[in-house]
């Protein structure tokens, strides 16, 4: 009898799921909302700030050419590599800045720990997908562009179950 | 980087055009018109409004509208479109894929889940013929030590019985292709094919996980047709007939489900069973031996397995309809053919069409179709709904269940018949009739 | 046959009876690995596991590089249970180098370390469904597992491979409103494991199938070394969070589940219960957690050890993980011996599935709580 | 375009010597807060609190049940044992390896340790020595639930491996502690090690037809890295 029972009661159950919300997320037209602008590093205090790893940014105003993230990257992916651009600095005589082949990269982040001039940050931009490997290359101009993000979907959670919405 | 197509030249395309057409000429000619002809000269062609229905005057439907209806009327109740239109295997396989569609939003559904959803625009409803596309565009690989016209055989059989499992639904007052005396025993006789066919693909394929899954498929199929021969005899013994169409009719005020709720049970539990679906899906046991006698099975081959499973699944439950549920007995609700088209015709502003043909079908057949359909589509939710609920059951538990409980409960569905019809309350000469 | 064979190697008898099955390492129903079973007719008559299809060499891997970049690869292994296999690295390099853990990072130590262990958990019992044929049972873990990675995404800014456990606490704070929205999702988390029971745990079709299905009795388990819920499910109450408490566990009110049982039931169910209980030390561990302090202890440059060794280990979804860290004066390790619960818990395998059926594989392989990738390093 | 292949062994001195990224009179950042590490420290730190916490640990005392554990065994084998060292809940017990089958039956019959959770091997090539590791520890006995015994046995290694044939061999305690079985095979492909009495000495983990020296021995190199 317990059986029986036990069978209704599964169905009862499923049956039941039948009126709730769906949980997933349709991904091209809607894309989940992340905390902050990325992960961030505060040499400083030597402590991050939350946010998604994604693409790094770099900010050409204030990399000094030092290769720390390149040392840093080196037992890790062996994703960055410093190249020459063509603008010199004050602060950056060699001219050289972080080029990042995200074919390799494993979105870590260690490299925005070990810069300790406040150059290298990562963002919220994950869609790197290319039809070439040499695409995947981002060349410190490219690395200086401030992605655009869309994405403003958070999961909501109620009495009839959560959803993305 | 990858090569793109040669160089494009407009004269090549039109030379393969040209080809083209005249390769299809020549087939047409040398095999397409022989066959018309001898197609022709051998079948029976119908008369109507007191004309043999010669091809001549089958063409005419094209310049007199008036000729269109008569001629498809008389198709209609033509054999071919029986076995291959209605009642038959398109009607079927129609179904089948709706059902399949069905299947995978509502399972989604119970899952959290959305399914199907871009191909076709609305919910996916054209994912199925994405899918066949793409069983069609795949490469048949057959295993190099497989025998060969048995492998290739094997799914073409197993469709062709679950047709022929079809063929015997009646599904509406008439409307049935094969109207048999012994209906229910030309029923067990089909189904007892697919163990044959399972095993015989399975040895066929010389491969390991399909033959177990073939064994398995065997010992699940042989163990689970006794009760389900078992759970209809109840049925049997009360209305005194094996015929599909006289159990329906002779349910007209009652359903059988009523009075032998076990036996709905019994039959619904080797159904299944029989239509390895989950929990009894062993045959086909992905994590354990891979997809089972499916293995080796690859592009429209396992399309038309699958195909001919799902086809089996409507036989199935159009014959738990028929036999429990009333088939297509049920309220007049399909609302009756206006009159006033056939007597006046459509007005559309200047013209009046004058349709005598109509109406095509009677109000009553489609009455029973719908509620035919409708029972069936409802048997058929709560066959789907146990894949979403339950898990796979184990092989020993399979055939004790078989073996002790559904045959037990068998037994108990045919006392019940019989002391039903030895009180006089149901059967030939009973208080209810 | 005259040709001589390698040694080490010998032509196996054949029995026309046996029949060899190759589970993996592309079959639906084994992991990276292969499980050579011989059966006669449905019942196993021999078992043997052959891992390493994805060996890739970790421990090599640790003695080229520094103690921080061997972060993003110790993790590898597991990568949806990222944060527990790091943890004893941590907890090792950090007893080597003589680090200090600010308070508030030990807590945010063991929130991220039971998310995590949620996450696997679902993984895995997603898996076990599927194996059993029950496919709701894949889906609802998985769509549910979001929540929880969302929750972790949120904190580590990466959805499976966090990298988050550093030497010396945590890499980032918890972002604002974390704590709020954590208990948000736990609570309806619970919510919706305690709908799993109902349709998978108390199903009469999923008992039958499992109870009294490879059952390993309390003297084997502890005589074979396994660990985990494996352990725990054949009566052995040993929880290293409650025996050997590191960081913060002490504090905090949990309950180690064991079942007496010992088949395939109990060690499925044993991780559920863990959930549940993941869910309760989440709870308290925000309420205990102190609001503010530091979460990182600096580390020196270039950090070296002394001529020390160091054995940590913590209990992972997959039972005690340890790490044995030998040191010399190098910033690199000299040998890091990664000690897993999936490695420990394999040799059960040729023992559980002698004599049972084919059937049974799935429910027995997997209740082992195995992760091949794990067990191969 | 600068290269990057540098040993990531000693980043400091590299960066130092061939790259310094900054010069003094350019740059706000002065040569003392000059970064020198993955770990990003503008300021440099001094070891002060490390060493502090180093003169701690030695201060602490021996806790009395390891030692306790550590001198029954001692005084039952003599100088058979080596205690290697004693902390809060770890103890290391060296034994030579014609000793070790006695000393580990004593701890599992006499000391209630039951099963072994990791058996780790770590070759050292200076002293052409090779020390294979048992990390012991008790299920049932609950006292003993924090301990883990560290039993360890040092082998000969010999410079040109033929893993099986060599000298390089002790024997198994797969019949002490039943859990050992699968470490040891590890123990044996990774790094040679054959066991005498082991029922299953076969690969595990590496391929069929892997030639090269057992890989976690010091003389097997990473392609491309420096160590």
């Amino acid at each position: 009898m317990s059986t029986v029972a036990g069978i209704i009661r599964a169905l009862n159950s499923g049956v039941k799921h039948l009126a709730v919300k769906r949980f997933t997320l349709r991904y091209p037209e809607q894309k989940l909302k992340f905390v902050g602008d990325g992960f961030q590093f505060d040499p400083q205090t030597g402590i991050g700030i939350a946010g998604l790893k994604g693409r790094h940014i770099l900010f050409h105003d204030k990399c000094t050419g030092c290769q720390l993230c390149a040392i840093a990257c080196e037992g890790i992916a062996e994703a960055i590599a410093m190249v020459k651009v063509n603008n010199t600095w004050k602060h950056n005589k060699k001219a050289i800045m972080p080029q990042i082949d995200y074919g390799k990269c494993v979105f870590c982040g260690l490299c925005v720990d070990a810069c300790p001039f406040y150059a290298l940050y990562m963002t919220n931009d994950y869609e790197l997908s290319s039809f070439t490997k040499e695409a995947l290359i981002y060349t410190p101009g490219q690395l200086a562009v401030k992605p655009k993000v869309a994405q403003d979907v958070e999961i909501k959670i109620d009495n009839r179950g959560a959803t993305h919405g | 980087m990858s090569t793109i197509a040669p160089e494009f030249r407009l004269s090549r395309f039109i030379a393969s055009l040209t080809d083209l057409i005249f390769w299809i000429l020549v087939l047409f000619t040398l095999v397409g018109l022989p066959i018309v002809m001898i197609v022709l000269f051998y079948i029976e062609l119908p008369v109507i409004n007191g004309e043999l229905l010669t091809p001549y005057l089958a063409l005419t439907w094209l310049a007199d509208p008036s000729r269109t209806l008569p001629i498809i009327k008389s198709l209609l109740y033509t054999d071919f479109f029986r076995i291959a239109a209605f009642p038959g295997f398109g009607f079927a396989a129609l179904l089948a894929s709706a059902i399949i569609f069905i299947e995978r939003k509502f399972l989604a559904k119970m899952q959290l889940r959305v399914g199907p959803l871009y191909c076709g625009k609305v919910e996916g409803i054209l994912q199925l013929m994405s899918d066949g596309l793409k069983l069609l565009s795949k490469e048949i690989i057959i295993p190099a030590k497989a025998d060969k016209p048995i492998f290739w055989a094997a799914p073409l059989l197993f469709i062709g019985t679950a047709a022929a499992l079809v063929s015997l639904i009646p599904v509406a007052p008439g409307w049935v292709v094969a109207d048999i005396d012994v209906g229910i025993l030309a029923v067990f006789a089909v189904i007892g094919f697919f163990p044959i066919i399972t095993v015989l693909s399975s040895w066929a394929s010389n491969s390991k996980f399909p033959f177990i899954g073939g064994i398995r498929a065997l010992h699940q199929m042989i163990s689970f047709e006794i009760p389900l021969i078992l759970s209809l005899l109840g049925i049997v013994i009360l209305t005194g007939t094996l015929n599909l169409t006289e159990i329906v009719e002779s349910q007209q005020h009652y359903w059988w489900i009523i009075f032998m709720p076990i036996g709905a049970i019994v039959f619904f539990i080797t159904l299944l069973a029989e239509l390895e679906r989950i929990p009894f899906d062993l045959p086909e046991a992905e994590s354990e031996i891979v997809a089972g006698w499916l293995t080796e099975f690859s592009g429209m081959m396992y399309g038309l397995v699958q195909l001919g499973s799902y086809v089996k699944l409507y036989a199935f439950a159009a014959l738990f309809t028929i036999l429990f549920l009333g088939g297509w007995n049920g309220p007049m609700v399909w609302p009756p053919f206006p009159e006033e088209i056939i007597t006046e015709g459509i007005t559309m502003g200047p013209i009046t069409v004058k349709i005598p043909g109509l109406p095509l079908l009677d109000q009553e057949m489609l009455n029973a179709t719908l509620w035919f359909v409708i029972k069936t589509v409802v048997v058929i939710m709560v066959i789907l709904l146990p894949r979403g609920v339950f898990p796979r059951i184990r092989i020993d538990l399979l055939l004790h269940t078989g073996w002790y409980k559904l045959i037990g409960l068998a037994f108990v569905n045919i006392f019940i018949a019989l002391a039903l019809l030895y009180a006089g309350v149901l059967g030939p000469g009973g208080l209810i009739q | 046959m005259t040709t001589q064979l390698p040694p080490g190697m010998q032509l196996e008898k054949v029995d026309e009876r046996i029949m060899t099955l190759n589970v993996g390492p592309q079959h639906p129903g084994s992991g990276h690995m292969r499980l050579i079973i011989k059966v006669d007719g449905d019942h196993i008559v021999s078992c043997d596991p052959d891992p390493g299809y994805v060996h890739r060499g970790e421990e090599k891997m640790t003695e080229y590089r520094n103690y921080i970049q061997n972060i993003p690869h110790l993790e590898r292994p597991v990568i949806h249970d990222s944060c527990n296999i790091l943890y004893p690295y941590c907890l090792a390099v950090e007893e080597l180098l003589g680090i200090e853990v600010p308070e508030r990072a030990k807590y945010i130590r063991v929130i991220a370390s039971e998310l995590n262990r949620c996450v696997y958990t679902l993984y895995w019992l997603g898996i076990y469904g599927i194996f059993l044929g029950h496919s709701t049972m894949f889906m609802w873990p998985m769509g549910d597992r979001e929540l929880l990675i969302d929750l972790l995404e949120a904190l580590s800014g990466a959805r499976v491979t966090h990298a988050y456990f550093v030497p010396g606490g945590v890499r980032n704070d918890t972002p604002s409103n974390f704590e709020e929205k954590c208990l948000r999702h736990v609570n309806y988390f619970e919510k919706r494991l305690k709908e799993y029971e109902d349709i998978f745990y108390q199903n009469p079709v999923l008992k039958q199938r499992t109870e009294g299905t490879g059952i390993l009795s309390r003297m084997d388990a502890i005589r074979l070394g396994t660990t985990g819920s494996v352990l725990r499910s054949a009566g052995v109450d040993f929880d290293i969070r409650k025996k050997e408490p590191y960081d913060v566990y002490e504090n905090l009110d949990f309950q180690s589940q064991v079942l007496k049982e010992g088949d395939s039931y109990a060690r499925s169910r044993v991780p559920y219960l863990d959930m549940l209980e993941s869910c309760r030390i989440i709870k308290d561990a925000l309420k205990k957690m102190p609001k503010s302090g530091s979460v990182r202890t600096k580390l020196k440059p270039n950090p070296k050890g002394g001529n020390n060794e160091a054995y940590r280990r913590v209990e992972s979804g997959r039972g005690s993980l340890g790490m044995y860290v030998v040191s010399d004066s190098k910033p690199e390790p000299y040998r890091v011996k990664i000690s897993v619960g999936s490695f420990r818990n394999m040799i059960c395998m040729p023992y559980l599935l002698k004599g049972e059926k084919l059937g049974n594989m799935p429910a027995v392989y997997w209740s082992l709580n195995y992760w091949p990738v794990e067990a191969d390093r | 375009m600068v290269s990057k292949k540098k040993t990531n062994a000693k980043p400091s001195e590299t960066v130092k010597e061939e790259s310094h990224p900054v010069t003094e009179e350019s740059h706000p950042v002065t040569e003392e807060s000059h970064p020198v590490t993955e770990e990003s420290h503008p300021v440099t730190e001094e070891s002060q609190p490390e060493v502090a916490k180093k003169e701690e640990s030695t201060l602490v005392p021996e806790p009395t049940f390891e030692k306790s554990i550590a001198s029954r065994i001692v005084s039952k084998f003599g100088t058979k044992t080596v205690i290697g060292f004693i902390k809060p809940n770890r103890i290391r017990i060296n034994t030579k390896k014609e000793d070790i089958l006695d000393v580990a039956s004593y701890i599992r019959d006499e000391l209630n340790f039951d099963h072994a959770e990791s058996v780790s091997g770590v070759d050292y090539p200076e002293s052409k020595e090779i020390e294979v590791v048992y990390h012991l520890g008790s299920y049932s006995d609950p006292q003993l639930a924090k301990q883990i015994l560290t039993l360890a046995t040092r082998l000969p290694r010999e410079d040109v491996p033929n893993p099986g044939k060599d000298s390089t061999r002790m024997s198994s305690l797969r019949d002490i502690f039943y859990s050992v079985e699968f470490h040891e095979r590890e123990c044996f492909e990774m790094l040679g090690v054959y066991f005498e009495g082991h029922p299953d000495n076969r690969r595990l983990l590496l391929p069929e037809d892997w030639a090269d020296v057992p890989p976690l021995r010091k003389d097997f190199r990473i392609k491309g890295r420096v160590a």
